[in-house]
């Protein structure tokens, strides 16, 4: 689990993550980028909650392990001031098999978008916004109680 | 009892100030969001619509109703956007 | 889409797709591993039926594009010979979305295994064995019809 | 008519080549597997159950009642183990 305001390269890190795997035969990787979306998003800002966030991954990654058999799991969620078209975050996951590394990771994905302590926030040439949270994001939490 | 009270996200930039220390007899969340309402207007403008904010208990996510007791550090924030 | 003998770096692959979308705020990849189960893997070979291969990905890739709003899918699979922890395949999606990224990989993943024509065959010390095609997998399939 | 028939993984290795020509009236799959098993032992072995078997028909997989009619390349091959 890593929390950094550096740009990161998922390709490096979904082959550092992969190599350190063993009897793994199913690698999922997810990475989130800031999407430019009306073309005038000058930047992103993605403030979060210390010392909160770093339980809440664990967490949730704990949660993962416990539920599926994987051979590792790796969380990187950037803060801070990001650029259009920078990773925001990624998560990996490995496995013996595909469906438990899909499902790792989609779950993974799911907490942390509705439960970790990050909130972003939109700059724009007009001016600035919140994120508003979904509702479909809340619902995806019911595929896993 | 004293509380470390911590502000995030557009809950911070309306009450104006990331944290702060109160001192405070509240036994509930609820309790206490409404003596910070009573405070002034930009807390009320803070707590004006409670189902738009979460709360943590010592970085814990809680409920309006959780007691107070034992706790030292409350969070509040809107819906998280990670991911 | 690329068939070929050679191995991949998965992470540059995941890097060069990333690159070159437009608007996608979510990207998902699958790496499928020789997986050395019982310690005994001397290595793996992959028959495949030129032609038809290509043009069941091609089909495969398609009905994905049709069924998800992605701005890119990749597929790389090879055939030949592998060594044991080596990348077989990759599949990567991207989208606006994690939903729709998630969901198109894993469908891409599900046809790839029982509707294109590969087959694995595993060598050990003691000789060798076609894999057996899995129930489950077959069964995978209903969840897209 | 005449038929380019395929052979790949198991079924290859017990009938022991990738591929032939064949000539025949056979109006359907079942009916070419039919005239297969006749002609030696490898074809009964590699035939011996059809429920473990695929078969492709110019490249698109098809059912064991399909017509041949028009066909130019048949194939045949356990289930796919791809991905």
């Amino acid at each position: 689990m890593r929390l950094q305001e550096e740009r990161f390269a998922a390709g490096e890190e979904l082959d550092a993550f992969t190599a350190a795997q063993r009897g793994a035969g199913a690698v999922v990787s997810f990475t989130g980028i800031t999407r430019d979306v009306a073309g005038s998003l000058a930047h992103m800002e993605i403030e979060h909650y210390p010392g909160m966030t770093e339980r809440a991954i664990r967490g949730i990654v704990d949660e993962a392990k416990g539920r599926w058999p994987l051979t590792g799991a790796l969380v990187i969620h950037r803060y801070g001031r990001l650029a259009p078209e920078e990773p925001i975050m990624m998560v990996a996951t490995a496995s013996a098999h595909r469906v438990a590394a899909f499902e790792a990771a989609e779950f993974l994905m799911d907490y942390l978008k509705s439960r970790a302590p990050f909130w972003k926030k939109e700059v724009t040439a007009d001016g600035s916004d919140w994120v508003a949270a979904k509702d479909e994001d809340e619902a995806a939490l019911d595929r896993w109680s | 009892m004293t509380l470390d009270l911590l502000y995030f996200a557009w809950v911070r930039e309306r009450i104006g100030l990331p944290k702060e220390r109160v001192e405070t007899e509240a036994a509930t969340v609820a309790d206490l969001v409404d003596e910070l309402r009573g405070r002034e207007e930009r807390y009320e403008a803070a707590f004006a619509d409670t189902t738009a904010l979460k709360v943590a208990l010592d970085q814990e996510l809680a409920e309006w109703g959780s007691p107070l007791e034992g706790v030292r550090e409350v969070a509040f924030f809107p819906p998280m956007t990670g991911g």
